[in-house]
């Protein structure tokens, strides 16, 4: 095997060509409907209308059809091959969910439909916060959040809005060093200062660090617990605590969800605000970067301060309008005909709106097919095999290369593992990165790396629940042969990867010289 | 084992073996007791594909969609055709399902569709740079307001009445977080009142967002906004509706910072509301400050052209508190068949298509206005969507229209108080001639039996 | 130019030039002048993707397909659940647009789908060797027949009335070519005449043929059949319908040499009859007298295992008139939708399922029987379809229930003239206890009904 | 450049394994619907229950998903490159055609619907039988053959037919040199004796050879027109008139009809049966050896042996039953109320059926919408630029190969042209085959290669009008490029391909030892 093994590939020759490229003018794939109405000029002042049109391009549909899929043969995807990318769950994405988004009663529905025309809309999403609120142990959701961060930012707005319905004043927010960079930039945003909470010896939350930073100018401590170093912090009550004792609330960072369902809860955990990744644990696509949608769940003392608007369950019973069940409610029997479902706007303490209209619905829909497919124990099993197969896939690497990758903390883990390459840069000479990169060339996708940031030379694996005990295997045979390949040789995983479409890239010239659109 | 989990006993058995635990409940021992759940989940059973297909189509079936009615609603979603090509691409595995290009030597056609989408973006707002997406519409504009205030601090951001209510709200609730003074300014006979803007202008004024057509459907003169706003240091955000600008002026040409908007219009479902996405595009100087990815063009060891993520020390992961958005996962697959529909589009196809929807929005408001009991809200230029005033209970008329199986716009009382007589109609290239013809019969029969219910004779 | 072709102005003045010619025109005038279509065709003009949609969905909705009503329609096609899977690897381009695998270097996705096919056809059937597939049932018989002819030289074969009436007619008129006389057995108490079948047997009988279940839905003795023909040197030939082999004994397990069948039920839509796939198993004696395309199992020149078309002397494109079959474009993709159902099913899956419909049939059957007015057919042992009489006039039956959106089944007397009075009604999966019940009570009332109509007091 | 150029790509590294090795025993993908009737045993007595379940797979739905994405990926295909099959048309498929087809409406529509309950099923395949008749030139059509060769069956079996109606019965159908091996298939599989036609000097059909050869006992004479080496025959008026002089039919076999329409109809030629490829002219998907649909055209002394049914229109004037107006009728007036449309079961001399219901009618929804999406115009540009591209390739591989591959027969071509390879394997030692496997490793997809067999080491090239001219000079381009690379080292072309995940497969091998199935 040599530095260059595997030579130059068909995708290497061909040079990246954009769909500006292609084409040429006067070619089209659109079609106009004809202009059955009587055309009429200078409908737009001259001043206003655009005077040169958008040099979009100009192909037939054939060749934007090859474009695309020749471009989409130049991704990894998680349908080709293991992807343990930590903290981002990247589980089977079911077809069903496809399909069943696709219908028309969903995927053409406008968000302005009147209630009384999207019922099933309204059900769906009822439904899911009832079933998110059971997940997460706690008795409101709000659905509209767009993202995890974007659920953070809801989740301080929310803070901020109860704290000042009380009259307080807060300035502060804290998290733990090995939060995700979300966490921390969403204080910023929501215009609070970070102070940052040390970790103890076992990677979980130093309580004497926390102790000392919690005053009463803390508005909230936002953790994700399992953390990102895949460990389930044992001190989490007496952490609950604490925060609560200043009045402060506990967020609840959602990433790492798909742990511990069915064994325990983040509201039982004393959490006040939750927030749900969909595009996680509730296996949404990820899109190559979305969408995705972060529902938040939060207890009865955040409650009146939800984004608006809040899907509501009303009993026929009740005159319309006039006693709205919104979030958790027990029964649900029906008396007197079924119940219909409604959109709540009326409420007075509400931070307002996070986004347009009601929130990322295809993910809802997406979301309630996998929730009642699986059910309740079927949630449970992904726990449990999300956790049996990271700490079986941690297992397997510590016995092959424990020496040189060992596990940043403890003995075990929850659903992802954090590993150290320290020891196998000082002794072979390759860093994390090298690692990951060879990788490449083995047909996998690399972990998550040099994240959570308090580890060095970080890997951080979460295999999940959907993977085969032969997959992961193979991805320890393949650690464990390009850390042999590098005591031989540790220029080949520095040169790495070789057989991609193409190989390493000059990120620090395209951050210098930045060229983020193509010259026409 | 589930039909997406596959531990055999055999399996289990190795795997406990390996870890050297008796068994699975073992490995949640870290768990205290106090937090532990000590019950099954409350949740039904789950239940075969075939049986959460059923349900899932019991569910769709209760909903009235676009496929169920003729409908002129807009107001911010529209009902576009969405081509077989955009479906295609976007279930492609290797675009479905892979996360955001972390490892770019594997993700250069995510990459690529991003850079292209960029391209496409910068072109049709007229600005030289866009990112890869933002969430949608209303937190773009929220999240524009933000760069403003990142690039000069000031605390008070102007923001048009015309701008859609979705979005005016998203912003107060974002500007309470970062500490910004939301100030509206009102509307003259369908414009943002550029008297009231200037009166309201200073230099403690960050921003000052217009959108562009605003609400009620009136095209507005951006290039005096931005002008206004530009003489006391602002900036000049506009929020757009991307397809009319196949017959509107570019924003970037009009003096326009920041352009974002809501991308549904390019080839995205309506999906009741979500996923779609939001662009966002800005001049040069606020490169380094904009939220989200932005995919740049750079070579490898050999030379090869190729993509990556770049920019990325604005990006939360890097900077953590220091980023210039908290943004993380955001819509690459839904701003992909953004950018496969402006391919599919084309460079004439977008201003032929802009051309029609300019026509049939003419001749719609001209047939509708033209009945008995309507009228037109305002006299404006518009290109795709306009406001009529009715003389009758408009959420009466809906409902008789609705019952016809017409769905006749938006009642502009739910956002504008102001309007209480208002109605918004939007066209589509799915609406023809006879539909709008459709529109006006059963339009004006509702209107005249509200009428005649009240008394009024004709 | 269209929107699938792309013929500039600047490309044509270049390729013409290239040619040599000065119009296309030109290239058409090799085609004499007597022959020339001298005005445009008289089609209608084209339309925008849009139009073409909206007029086959208008198509679409004229039709009532088994998502409008509760059907118990089979005979021979089934609304089984078809897994979203199956759709999605379906519609990936690299399955749904490639060629027959001429080059096998870069076809070895289609190829191996061909090879594992193959491999599950034949452990369901249990025969040792398959084809990639056949169009469909009905000449899928009609090939097996032809397969007998070419074997042992017979002209006479002997068909049983169980046998689907489509494969049966199909039989009739491809052995009116290869000229073999098709005489059919009737049926006894719902199966296949034995004792009229032996007394037609005789040593110039090339192929008997039976069905399994038939097409009154019962439970053949396939095995009885098989030993009858082969006393005679006879080839025994089964039709069977695939997933009912979760329950059934294999054909090949009990003396046939050749089963056939439609594929449908195996993860194929009903698509008002096809495109589907029929399927062709047979002893490794026939292997080379096979009909259409086998994938072998093979290695590349650096000892890769690979996979190729082989046996291709049997085929149309090699041996041309001596071919064992003029089969060309077959139904891989369709094919490859079985295959991707039965790796979904799964060896436990595909038991599970039949003792399902077994089971609801039974059921069924028994609730209806006990209808007033309805009887059964036969008393045989069914699995997933059974007969009845009705004590009314059939059609009008079907037309009361089909009022109140259930399908009740098919009339036998379409192809039964002996069964006038006879419905079949068939099960899958699709239809619960619930749809049973309430099949029974909207037949039992529509039996009623007529029996009212028609005096008749119950 | 040297032979072994590429190496071992990743997925040359990867050994070919079947599903039935993936998986594990007791994993599945599909969860069964509950069991809601009594469980009742012994309905299938013994000996005729199954006593060993089938070994399918065992596996879970990603394994599935996973196994066959991958496999996917061995397959080269139309969207992602050019495709130049001669022959078989390998047009741009329109992904508006999957979309419409997969209306439920469409899709799941059972095949014995009452008629009066798939109204819309039957007028459009009406509108088809309509549009196909005028398309060509002949009055009457059936759509139900399933593929080009099943329609040459229905074709000869009608002649059969036919001629036995008037009590002759003949023994022979005629079939040029140049015919496709369907054509002499089908006319033994419906019990007549092949005659071969030689061809002329210019690749025609050698009129005095078919004179010669055409008597009373001849059945049919079998043609396609353009023929397979894309020329179209001047003399087919005079061919017409030999083999009508005696009373035989005229077959048309209709793969080339894209190179013909709206400047010729095979009616007007005099053929009296025509079929259609709709995988071919039409753009139905070959979903990698079909499905496909061969309907047929026939005139009006054929059309009382058409199968049955026919789809007919009623008109509501006429009492229901009584008047059926099948095949073209001209006008299309409506008297009283829409017309309706029907299955006629009732043709006497029908010579039944050919396969079970009514055709692949899933076909024929993408074909009637691509027919509706071009109209008129648009199936005239589709011949025109299908000819126009042939012969700009011709002209660019004239000008760059002329000398090693020349064209095989005259001067110009219809939509496809026939080289020969002969002065090529002469000068330079590498075969038509080589030439094929080395362009593999140029991600092109070869020509139809030692088709048609009247021509020596034939390459059958057929670039369809969906390409672009900068395709077809890439095309040219990688030709150029390999006969001057075997002008260096012919080795190169002799091992070709390197690149592709297998590469040149023992096929030999593969019929003597037979493997047909995987072994468990
Ligand atoms: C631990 C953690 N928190 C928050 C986030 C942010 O979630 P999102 O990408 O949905 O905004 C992520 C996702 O990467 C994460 O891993
Ligand atoms: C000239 C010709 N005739 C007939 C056929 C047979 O058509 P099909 O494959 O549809 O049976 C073909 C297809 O390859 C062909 O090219």
């Amino acid at each position: 095997m040599t530095a260059l093994e595997g030579g130059t590939t068909p995708q290497q020759r061909e040079r990246a060509t954009t769909i500006f490229e292609k084409g040429a003018a006067g070619r089209r794939a659109f079609v106009a409907p004809e202009l059955d109405v009587p055309a009429v000029e200078g409908l737009i002042p001259e001043g206003l209308r655009r005077a040169q049109p958008p040099r979009l391009p100009e192909a037939t549909e054939p060749e934007i059809v090859r474009h695309y899929v020749n471009l989409s043969k130049r991704n990894f995807d998680l349908d080709s091959g293991f992807y343990p990318l930590g903290s981002c769950t990247m589980k089977h994405n079911p077809r069903l969910h496809e399909r069943v988004a696709a219908l028309p009663g969903h995927a053409r529905l406008h968000p302005l439909q009147d209630p009384r025309r999207s019922q099933g809309a309204l059900e769906l999403m009822y439904e899911l916060q009832e079933a998110l609120a059971e997940i997460a142990g706690l008795p409101h959701v709000s659905l509209q959040p767009s993202a995890g961060s974007h659920g953070e930012l809801a989740g301080v707005l929310l803070t901020r809005a109860y704290h000042a319905d009380r009259g307080e004043h807060r300035t502060k927010v804290l998290t733990p060093d090995s939060a995700h960079g979300t966490n921390p930039a969403t204080v910023t945003m929501a215009g609070y200062e970070v102070v940052k909470v040390a970790l103890d010896e076992n990677g979980g939350v130093d309580v004497d660090d926390l102790r000392a930073k919690t005053d009463e100018d803390v508005a909230c401590l936002m953790l994700t617990n399992p953390s990102t170093l895949g460990i389930f912090d044992p001190n989490i009550e007496e952490i609950a605590r604490i925060v609560h004792g200043v009045g402060a609330t506990l967020y609840y960072d959602g990433a790492n969800l798909n742990a511990i369902m069915g064994y325990s809860r983040p509201g039982d955990m004393g959490f006040d605000i939750v927030h749900f990744n969909l595009h996680k644990t509730f296996t949404q696509p990820h899109g190559g970067g979305g969408p995705g949608a972060g529902p938040i769940a939060v207890s009865d003392r955040i409650e009146p301060f939800l984004p608006r608007p809040q899907v509501v369950r009303r009993e026929p019973s009740a005159p319309n309008g006039t006693t709205a069940s919104a979030g958790h409610d027990g029964g649900r029997r029906v008396v007197g005909g079924p119940p219909t479902f409604d959109l709540d706007e009326d409420r007075p303490k509400s931070i307002g709106k996070l986004r347009g209209f009601q929130g990322n619905y295809g993910v809802f829909v997406r979301t309630y097919a996998y929730i009642r497919s699986l059910g309740a124990e079927g949630l449970q099993d992904v726990s449990e095999v999300a956790v049996l197969n990271a700490n079986y896939l941690l297992a397997r690497l510590r016995e092959k290369v424990g020496d040189r990758l060992p596990l940043a903390f403890g003995e075990r883990c929850m659903h992802e593992f954090v590993l150290t390459g320290a020891p196998m840069k000082k002794e072979l000479g390759i860093r994390t990165l090298d690692l990951a990169k060879r990788l490449l060339d083995h047909g996998m996708h690399p972990p998550t790396v040099y994240f959570p940031l308090v580890v060095d030379e970080a890997l951080l694996v979460e295999p999940t629940e959907t993977e085969t005990r032969e997959t992961l295997d193979a991805f320890a045979d393949a650690i464990a042969q390009i850390v042999d390949e590098a005591a031989e040789d540790p220029e080949i995983a520095r040169g790495a990867p070789y057989t991609t479409p193409v190989r390493r890239l000059d990120e620090a010239g395209a951050a210098k010289r930045p060229r983020v659109r193509e010259q026409l | 084992m589930s039909r997406y989990t596959g531990v055999t006993p055999e399996d289990l058995e190795i795997m406990l073996a390996a870890i050297g635990v008796g068994s699975v409940e073992e490995l949640f021992d870290s768990i205290p007791a106090g937090v532990r759940l000590r019950r099954p989940i409350d949740l039904p059973p789950g239940q075969p594909e075939q049986a959460v297909y059923a349900e899932l189509r019991r569910l769709a079936e209760r909903n009235v969609s676009a496929e169920d009615e003729i409908t002129f609603l807009g107001a911010g979603m529209y009902d576009h055709y969405v081509p077989a090509i955009v479906d295609m691409l976007m279930s492609r595995s290797e675009f479905l399902t892979p996360y955001t290009p972390y490892q770019p030597e594997i993700s250069q056609g995510g990459l690529q569709v991003m850079f292209e989408y960029q391209t496409a973006i910068s072109e049709l707002t007229g600005l030289p740079v866009s990112n890869a997406s933002v969430y949608e519409g209303p937190s773009a504009v929220g999240a524009a307001a933000y760069l403003a205030k990142l690039a000069n601090k000031r605390p008070r951001v102007l923001v048009s009445r015309g701008v859609h209510p979705d979005s005016r709200a998203t912003l107060e609730t974002l500007a309470a977080g970062y500490g910004t003074t939301v100030q509206e300014i009102g509307l003259d006979d369908g414009i943002t009142d550029l008297d009231a803007l200037r009166d309201a202008l200073a230099d403690d004024v960050s921003a000052v967002i217009v959108q562009q057509p605003n609400f009620l459907g009136a095209v507005e003169d951006v290039a005096e906004v931005a002008a206004a706003a530009h003489e006391h240091g602002a900036q000049a955000i506009c929020a757009t509706d991307p397809l009319t600008l196949g017959v509107l002026e570019a924003p970037g040409n009009q003096g326009v910072d920041v352009c974002v908007g809501e991308g549904q219009s390019l080839g995205n479902r309506l999906d009741f509301g979500g996923p779609s996405f939001g662009f966002f595009a800005a001049t040069t100087e606020h490169l380094r400050r904009m939220p989200g990815r932005i995919a740049g063009e750079t070579t490898d060891v050999d030379g090869r052209r190729g993509f990556v993520l770049t920019l990325q020390t604005r990006e939360q992961h890097i900077r953590r508190e220091k980023a210039t958005s908290n943004i993380c996962t955001s819509q690459a697959l839904n701003a992909l068949g953004g950018v496969v529909y402006l391919s599919w589009l084309g460079r004439r196809g977008i201003v032929e298509l802009a051309e029609l929807m300019l026509q049939r929005t003419h001749y719609a408001r001209e047939t509708l206005a033209a009945l008995d009991g309507v009228h037109k809200l305002h006299d404006r230029p518009v290109v795709r969507e306009f406001a009529l005033r009715l003389d009758a209970p408009v959420e009466k008329v809906l409902d008789r229209c609705a019952a016809r199986g017409v769905n006749a716009g938006y009642p502009l009382a739910r956002a504008y108080p102001e309007h209480p007589d208002g109605l918004l109609v939007a066209i589509t290239e799915q609406r023809s001639r006879a539909d709008i013809d459709r529109l006006g019969d059963v339009l004006g029969e509702a209107v005249a039996a509200e009428r005649r219910a009240a008394g009024v004779t004709a």
